[in-house]
């Protein structure tokens, strides 16, 4: 498995890029369990505005950098786990589209789906990235917090 | 030294640019000062700061080059 | 969604099946994550031999019942679910093929991740499922434990 | 009464068949002794009985035409 490798997607991640990826995890006779998250923008009304898409930035060379360490403290904490791919929009991501794709495969099944819960959470906790809500008028506002 | 300065997310609307590039800077305090003199505004947000896309904390020692990044809270996801 | 229905699915899931449930699924704009769980044939070495295949039998009418038990469960536990799928195979799986997919949609991340894990456990707990391996010598044995 | 009776798993092998069908069946323990009579290998194996799709625990009231199912412990996934 590759540690250090980019993992930013310029706009949302398509369906063809998670077919793509589902397809070439389960080469592996050894592999158990995948367990796979997929996140999308809500269209969550503000006040009286509805969002359209959330723009995310990122700073690149830290991303790999850091999606790097997530990696190896995931194999560290998790010694069942054979692969780990994530994928994070950069850019535009409309309502209903992914912006972020973590995929977990595993020998057996709680390793699978315990990494890839941890893996979620440090990608919220230490990949710089940052977003802003769109709205329909066209405003913006930045996201501050990480609600669950 | 020559110093190159990069403003993520909520900062990077705040200062009206991505990238500033300083001459002549003594240390990493003279950096600061002139920073915040060009940007009063960034006092009112939280952010930490990376030299190198490494995260650091106090008063590091800077290099001719070196690139110092502005990051407001991380919101992946 | 449908409480109810069918899960059992004859042979292995396809990569064409995954698709096809992920593809429907982003549908709703009001949905923030996705948890999916795919279970797979390990070609395990039990003593001298290799597994090369497990083959499932279900009970189907209870299964359907029990499996409708499971999704009721999890809405209960877990209100910020929106859509649940299981598929399970029933018949011969080859090792390398996929025999279990749990899909969970939420609003937000944390209810579909653990609504998913619930699931799983559940499904392994709950399901009148039998499975014996079956190995290169065409001799075979019952699964009589669930090992994680 | 009639009554229907299933083996799964292990059962079905053991008992070479995966149905059975009892007629004059008095009640849930005239169908068991019948059962371990001609099977008498299953009392080596642990199982569960559902009737009618329904698991049950005790001594069930049958009716007729009722599905009796053994079902040894579940390994799905």
């Amino acid at each position: 498995m590759k540690i250090e490798e980019n993992i930013l997607n310029e706009g949302p991640v398509t369906q063809e890029t998670i077919s793509y990826w589902l397809s070439i995890m389960g080469k592996n006779k050894n592999l158990g369990g995948h367990s796979i998250f997929i996140g999308q923008v809500r269209d969550d009304v503000k006040g009286l505005k509805k969002v359209i898409a959330i723009e995310y930035s990122a700073y690149p060379e830290m991303a790999k950098k850091e999606a790097g360490n997530i990696k190896q403290e995931i194999l560290k904490e998790f010694p069942d786990v054979k692969d780990l791919h994530i994928l994070h929009s950069t850019g535009r991501v409309m309502a209903g589209e992914v912006s972020l794709m973590v995929l977990v495969s595993a020998g057996h099944r709680h390793q699978a789906i315990d990494a890839c819960a941890k893996t979620v959470e440090l990608i919220k906790g230490k990949l710089p990235v940052w977003k802003k809500e769109i709205f329909e008028d066209n405003s913006h506002e930045w996201v501050h917090e990480n609600p669950a | 030294m020559e110093i190159r300065v990069l403003f993520f997310g909520v900062l990077a609307e705040v200062t009206h640019t991505m990238f500033k590039h300083y001459r002549d800077i003594a240390s990493y305090s003279d950096l600061m000062f002139r920073i915040r003199d060009e940007f009063p505004e960034i006092i009112h947000y939280n952010y930490r700061i990376a030299v190198n896309s490494e995260m650091v904390n106090e008063d590091p020692e800077l290099k001719n080059f070196d690139e110092v990044v502005f990051m407001p809270p991380f919101a992946g996801g």
